[in-house]
C-alpha cells in the first residue's frame, strides 16, 4: 500500500491540476461556507461577550444603617467579600455617596437650602459572579443582619438573564444548523466532481484496480482542498477581523470586542482543520457512492 | 481454463442476452466468437471478467466460480484477464502512456518494470509515435491499438478481445491477429469476438457460434459461416 | 422558437428527472445559500429595530423653573409639542415627580425628616424623532427662553447613535458580501451540472442543433431549481421566523421583534425571486460557457 | 457538391493529419475513402461538418466556403449532412428513438413528422426492437445502426459515413451499403470512410485513397488495394 503512496499523491495532483475548474469551484465553496461559519462564530462570541459585560456591570447594592461609622463599614466590607458568589466589593462612604448626590441633582433640588444633614447611609457595589447568582447573593447579604436593605433592578436583570440564556442556545443552534449546511454544501460540491469521474472510476475498476487504490487520490484531493479552503477562509476571517474590531473600537469604545488570542486562535485553528475534514469526509462520502454504483 | 456451466443472462429490461450456454475452454486454446450484431458475444465476455453477473449457471475461471467472488476478490480476477473492450474504455484524461502503464499500476509493479513493459506493449501495436497523446487526438484505429496494449502489458493468462479490429485496416488487422497468435503460443488463452470473415477463416481455429443468445455452432478448424 | 417551447419545458423537467441527484444538489445549494442570507436579513433588520426602539426610548427631559403655576406649564407643553423634530411630549408635574422621588429614594434619605418643601420643577419628556435630532431640538428648546434646564444623557446617546450606524454599515456590507457568495456557490454548482453535460451539448450540436435550441432547456431548467429552492428557503424562514419571534416574544417581552408584514413580505418574496434569479442566471453563464467551450 | 482545394490540417499538438489535398465529388456520386489507421480519413470528413477548420486551403460544400461560415451558420450546415460517427456519439441519456428523433427535432419539425420519419429509419436499419433502449443497453452493433438511423433520418442532401460497418457482421454490413445506395441513387451525396475490403471491392464505386494525410489514389470503379 505504502509503495503506492507517492503514486497517489502524484495523482491527485495531477487530477487537480486536470480538472481545475472543479477544484476551484470546490474550494472557492468551502472558502465561502467556512467563512461564513466563522463570521457567525466570531459575531456570536462577540454578541455574548457584550451581554455577558453589560450583565457583569450589573452590580448589587448594600445600604448599611444610616450611624454606622467607617470602622464598622469596614468590617462588614471583608465579611460581604467573603460572600460565596460575591466578585468584588467597593465601598462608598455615606460622605462621598452625598457628594455625588448633590452634584447631581443639585440642579433641581435645592438641596442645600433644604436639606442641611447628610441623609445618606454608607453602601457597597457588589459584583456578582454570574447574573444568575443575583438573587442568590443579595439573600446571602440580607441574611448576615448587618445590611439595611439591599437593592438590584430585579427586572433588568431578569431581562438580562433571560437575553444571555437566548444568546447562548440562539447561538448554539445557529452553529449547529450553519456545520450541518455547511458540510451538506462541501459534501455536494466534492460529490459532483466526483459524478463527472464516475467512468473513470469504472473503468479503472476494470483494469483491476481495487476500492482502496481508486479511493486514496480522491482523498487526498479532498484534504488538499479541504486544506486550501480552509487556509484562504481562515486568512480572510483573521484579517476582516482584525480591522473590522480595530474600526469598532475606535467607532465604539464602549462596546466589549472579543480579543482573547487563544480563544480566537482556537476559532481559526478550527476553520482550517475544519476545512480539511470537510474535504476528507466529502472525497470519502463522494468516491465511495461512485465505487458502490460499480461491480 | 474457461467453463461455462448452463449460463443465462437476462438484462433488467427483459432482453435475453443467452439463453442456457455451456462451453469449455481449455488453457492453450485460440477460439473465433461469431455471431451476428446483438447475438450476445460481448455479454459472454462480460460474463468472464465480472462485468455482469449471469441470471442462472456457473461461470468457472480457472477453477473458480467468478459468480460467487465478493467485491474484494473482483480486481484480482480481473488482472488476470487482458480485455480489448468493443468501445475501448480508455480514460480520457490520460495519455497513450499513463493508459496503459494505469493496467500494471494498479499491481503494485515497480515504476522501471512499468515504464519498460509498457513502451514494449506500445511498440507491439506499433503506437510509439503516439505515447504522449490523449485519447481524443486518435484516429479511431489508433484507439483500439492502445486498448490492444492496455489488454496485452500484464501478460495476464486469459485475453478478451471483443471486436479488435473493427476500425483497422486489413494489413494492421492481420498484424494484430499475429501478435494475439503469439501471445496465445505463449500459454494464454485468447477468446476473440468478432466479424472479421476473412481473419476468421485465414487462421483457422475453434470457432464458436452464438444466434439470439443460443450457441448454435462449435467447430474445430471453423471458418466464419458454416 | 415558439413553436418549440413546448419540446424546451418537456426537456428541462426530463433533464431535472435524469440527473435527479444534480438537481438535488444544486436546490439544497440554493435552498441553504438563501436561507442563510434571509436569516442574515432577518437578523439585520431586528438589530436595527433593537438598538432603534432604545434610541426612540431616549428622551430629552425639559425642567422649568420652579414657581410655575400648572398654567403656565400647559401653555409650554403646546410650544414644545410644535418644535420641528418633536414627536411627543409628556408633562410631569413638579407634585408628581417628588411623589415619585420620595418613592424611589426615600430609603436612604431622610426626606420626611429634612425636606418639608418639595422642591423639584415641572419636567416634559420630549420624544424626538431620530436619535440624530437629539442635540437640535436640545437647542431649540433651550432657545425659547422658557425652560431652565434641558437634559440629555448625551454620552449614551452618542453611543447609541454610533451603534445605529456601525449596525447599518456592518449589516449592509454583509448582505452584500453574502448576496455575492451566495451567487457564487450557484452559479458554481450549476457549473458543474452543465460541465457534466457538456458531452451532450457537443453531440447536439453536431447534429444540428442552434446555440438557442440548446440554451433554453438549461435555462428553463435553472428557472425551476432557483424556484424551488427559493421557495423552500422562503418557507423554512418564515416558519421559523415565526416560531422564534413567538418563542422569543415569550421569553423576552421587552425586546422589540420586527413583525411588520409588508417588510417580512417582501423579504420572503426578494427570497423567491432571488432564488429564480440565481437558477436563470447560473443556468445561462455556465450553458453559455459550455457552447463557447465548443463550435 | 464538395469541393476541397488545396487542404492542409495541422493538429495543435503539431501533427499533420491532412496536407495539401485537393478533391472534388458531384452530387450523384457514391466514393470511399480508404486507407490505413491514421491517414486522415475522420480528419478529412471533420472538415466538411466543420467540427475542424483546415490550416490552410478552401473547403466548399453547395459552393459555400464552410470555414467562413460564422458559429451562427454552423448548425444549418450540419442539417444538411448526415454524418455516422466512427465512435456513434449518441446521446447516452436518451433512448435510441429519442437519439434519432432529436435530429429532426433541431429543425423544427412538427411531432407527428419526427415520429413517422424516426420509425422509419429505425426499420431501415433493424431496430424497432430496441426503439426504447439506452445506448448503454446496446451491443455494439446496434449503437452502430442507431447512428446510421440517426444520420439518414432527415434526408440530408450529402451522408458522410465513417467506418459504418465496423461492428457489424457481414450481412448486416452488406444490408448497411444497398441502403447507403439506394440513399445515394435517391441524389444524395454519400461518402464512406471503411475499411471493409470485401465491401468497396464488390461495390466498384470511386475509391480515394489517403496515406500519411496525402491524397495517393483517386479511381473510377476501383478496389480496395490498388
Ligand atoms: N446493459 C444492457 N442492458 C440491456 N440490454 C443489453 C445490455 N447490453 C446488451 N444488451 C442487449 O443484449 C443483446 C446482446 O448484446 P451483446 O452486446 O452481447 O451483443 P453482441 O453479440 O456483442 O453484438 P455486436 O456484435 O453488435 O457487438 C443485445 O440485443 C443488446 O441490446
Ligand atoms: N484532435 C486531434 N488532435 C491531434 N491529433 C489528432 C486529432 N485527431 C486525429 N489526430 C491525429 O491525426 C491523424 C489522422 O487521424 P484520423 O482520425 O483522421 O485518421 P483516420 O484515417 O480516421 O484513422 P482510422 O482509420 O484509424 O480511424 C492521426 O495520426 C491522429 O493521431
Ligand atoms: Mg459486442
Ligand atoms: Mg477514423
Amino acid at each position: 500500500m505504502f509503495s503506492s503512496l507517492e503514486f497517489f499523491i502524484i495523482e491527485a495532483f495531477r487530477s487537480f491540476r486536470r480538472s481545475a475548474l472543479m477544484t476551484t469551484v470546490a474550494i472557492v465553496t468551502i472558502t465561502v461556507s467556512l467563512t461564513i461559519f466563522g463570521a457567525f462564530l466570531l459575531l456570536i462570541l462577540n454578541l455574548g461577550n457584550v451581554v455577558g459585560t453589560i450583565s457583569s456591570r450589573l452590580d448589587l447594592v448594600a445600604y448599611t444603617g444610616k450611624n454606622l461609622s467607617l470602622e464598622e463599614a469596614g468590617a462588614i466590607q471583608v465579611r460581604l467579600a467573603k460572600l460565596p458568589g460575591v466578585e468584588r466589593v467597593e465601598f462608598t462612604s455615606k460622605t462621598e455617596a452625598w457628594k455625588k448626590f448633590r452634584e447631581d441633582f443639585g440642579g433641581q433640588l435645592n438641596l442645600e437650602e433644604t436639606v442641611h444633614d447628610n441623609p445618606l447611609p454608607h453602601a457597597f457595589a457588589l459584583s456578582v459572579r454570574t447574573p444568575e447568582l443575583l438573587p442568590v447573593v443579595a439573600k446571602e447579604v440580607a441574611d448576615l443582619g448587618v445590611i439595611e436593605e439591599v437593592r438590584y433592578s430585579g427586572r433588568l436583570i431578569d431581562q438580562m438573564r433571560s437575553l444571555v440564556s437566548a444568546v447562548r442556545v440562539g447561538g448554539l443552534s445557529l452553529i449547529v444548523l450553519l456545520s450541518f449546511a455547511t458540510l451538506l454544501i462541501v459534501v455536494n460540491t466534492i460529490r459532483l466532481t466526483v459524478l463527472a469521474r464516475e467512468t473513470d472510476i469504472y473503468i479503472m475498476k476494470l483494469v483491476g484496480a481495487t476500492d482502496t487504490f481508486v479511493k486514496w487520490p480522491f482523498i487526498i484531493e479532498g484534504v488538499m482542498i479541504g486544506l486550501i479552503g480552509g487556509g484562504a477562509s481562515c486568512l480572510i476571517l483573521k484579517l476582516s477581523y482584525e480591522s473590522v474590531a480595530a474600526r469598532l473600537a475606535l467607532a465604539l469604545p464602549f462596546l466589549p470586542i472579543f480579543t482573547n488570542q487563544l480563544v480566537l486562535t482556537l476559532i481559526y485553528a478550527a476553520v482550517i482543520l475544519g476545512g480539511t475534514a470537510l474535504g476528507m469526509l466529502g472525497g470519502q462520502i463522494s468516491v465511495s457512492r461512485a465505487l458502490k454504483n460499480e461491480s | 481454463m474457461i467453463e461455462l456451466i448452463n449460463v443465462s443472462k437476462n438484462y433488467p429490461n427483459g432482453i435475453d442476452a443467452l439463453n442456457n450456454i455451456s462451453l469449455t475452454i481449455g488453457k492453450e486454446e485460440f477460439i473465433f466468437l461469431v455471431g451476428s450484431s446483438g447475438a450476445g458475444k460481448t455479454t459472454l465476455l462480460k460474463l468472464l471478467y465480472r462485468a455482469e453477473k449471469p441470471s442462472a449457471g456457473k461461470v468457472m475461471v480457472d477453477r473458480v466460480n467468478v459468480v460467487e467472488l465478493n467485491a474484494g476478490q473482483v480486481p484480482y480476477l480481473r488482472r488476470n484477464i487482458g480485455v480489448v473492450f468493443q468501445d475501448f474504455k480508455l480514460l480520457p484524461k490520460r495519455t497513450v502512456y499513463e493508459n496503459v502503464a494505469f493496467a500494471l499500476r494498479v499491481t503494485g509493479a515497480p515504476r522501471s518494470t512499468i515504464r519498460r513493459k509498457a513502451m514494449q506493449a506500445l511498440e507491439l501495436v506499433g503506437l510509439l509515435r503516439r505515447v504522449n497523446s490523449f485519447p481524443d487526438e486518435l484516429s479511431g484505429g489508433e484507439k483500439q491499438r492502445a486498448c490492444i496494449a492496455r489488454a496485452i502489458v500484464n501478460n495476464p493468462p486469459i485475453l478478451l478481445a471483443d471486436e479488435p479490429t473493427g476500425n483497422l485496416d486489413p494489413t494492421t488487422s492481420w498484424d494484430i491477429l499475429q501478435l494475439l497468435d503469439k501471445i496465445n503460443r505463449r500459454n494464454t488463452t485468447v477468446v476473440v469476438a468478432t466479424h472479421n470473415k476473412s481473419i476468421v477463416d485465414e487462421m483457422k481455429r475453434r470457432v464458436v457460434e452464438l444466434e439470439g443468445g443460443r450457441l448454435v455452432r462449435d467447430q474445430q478448424l471453423g471458418t466464419y459461416h458454416v
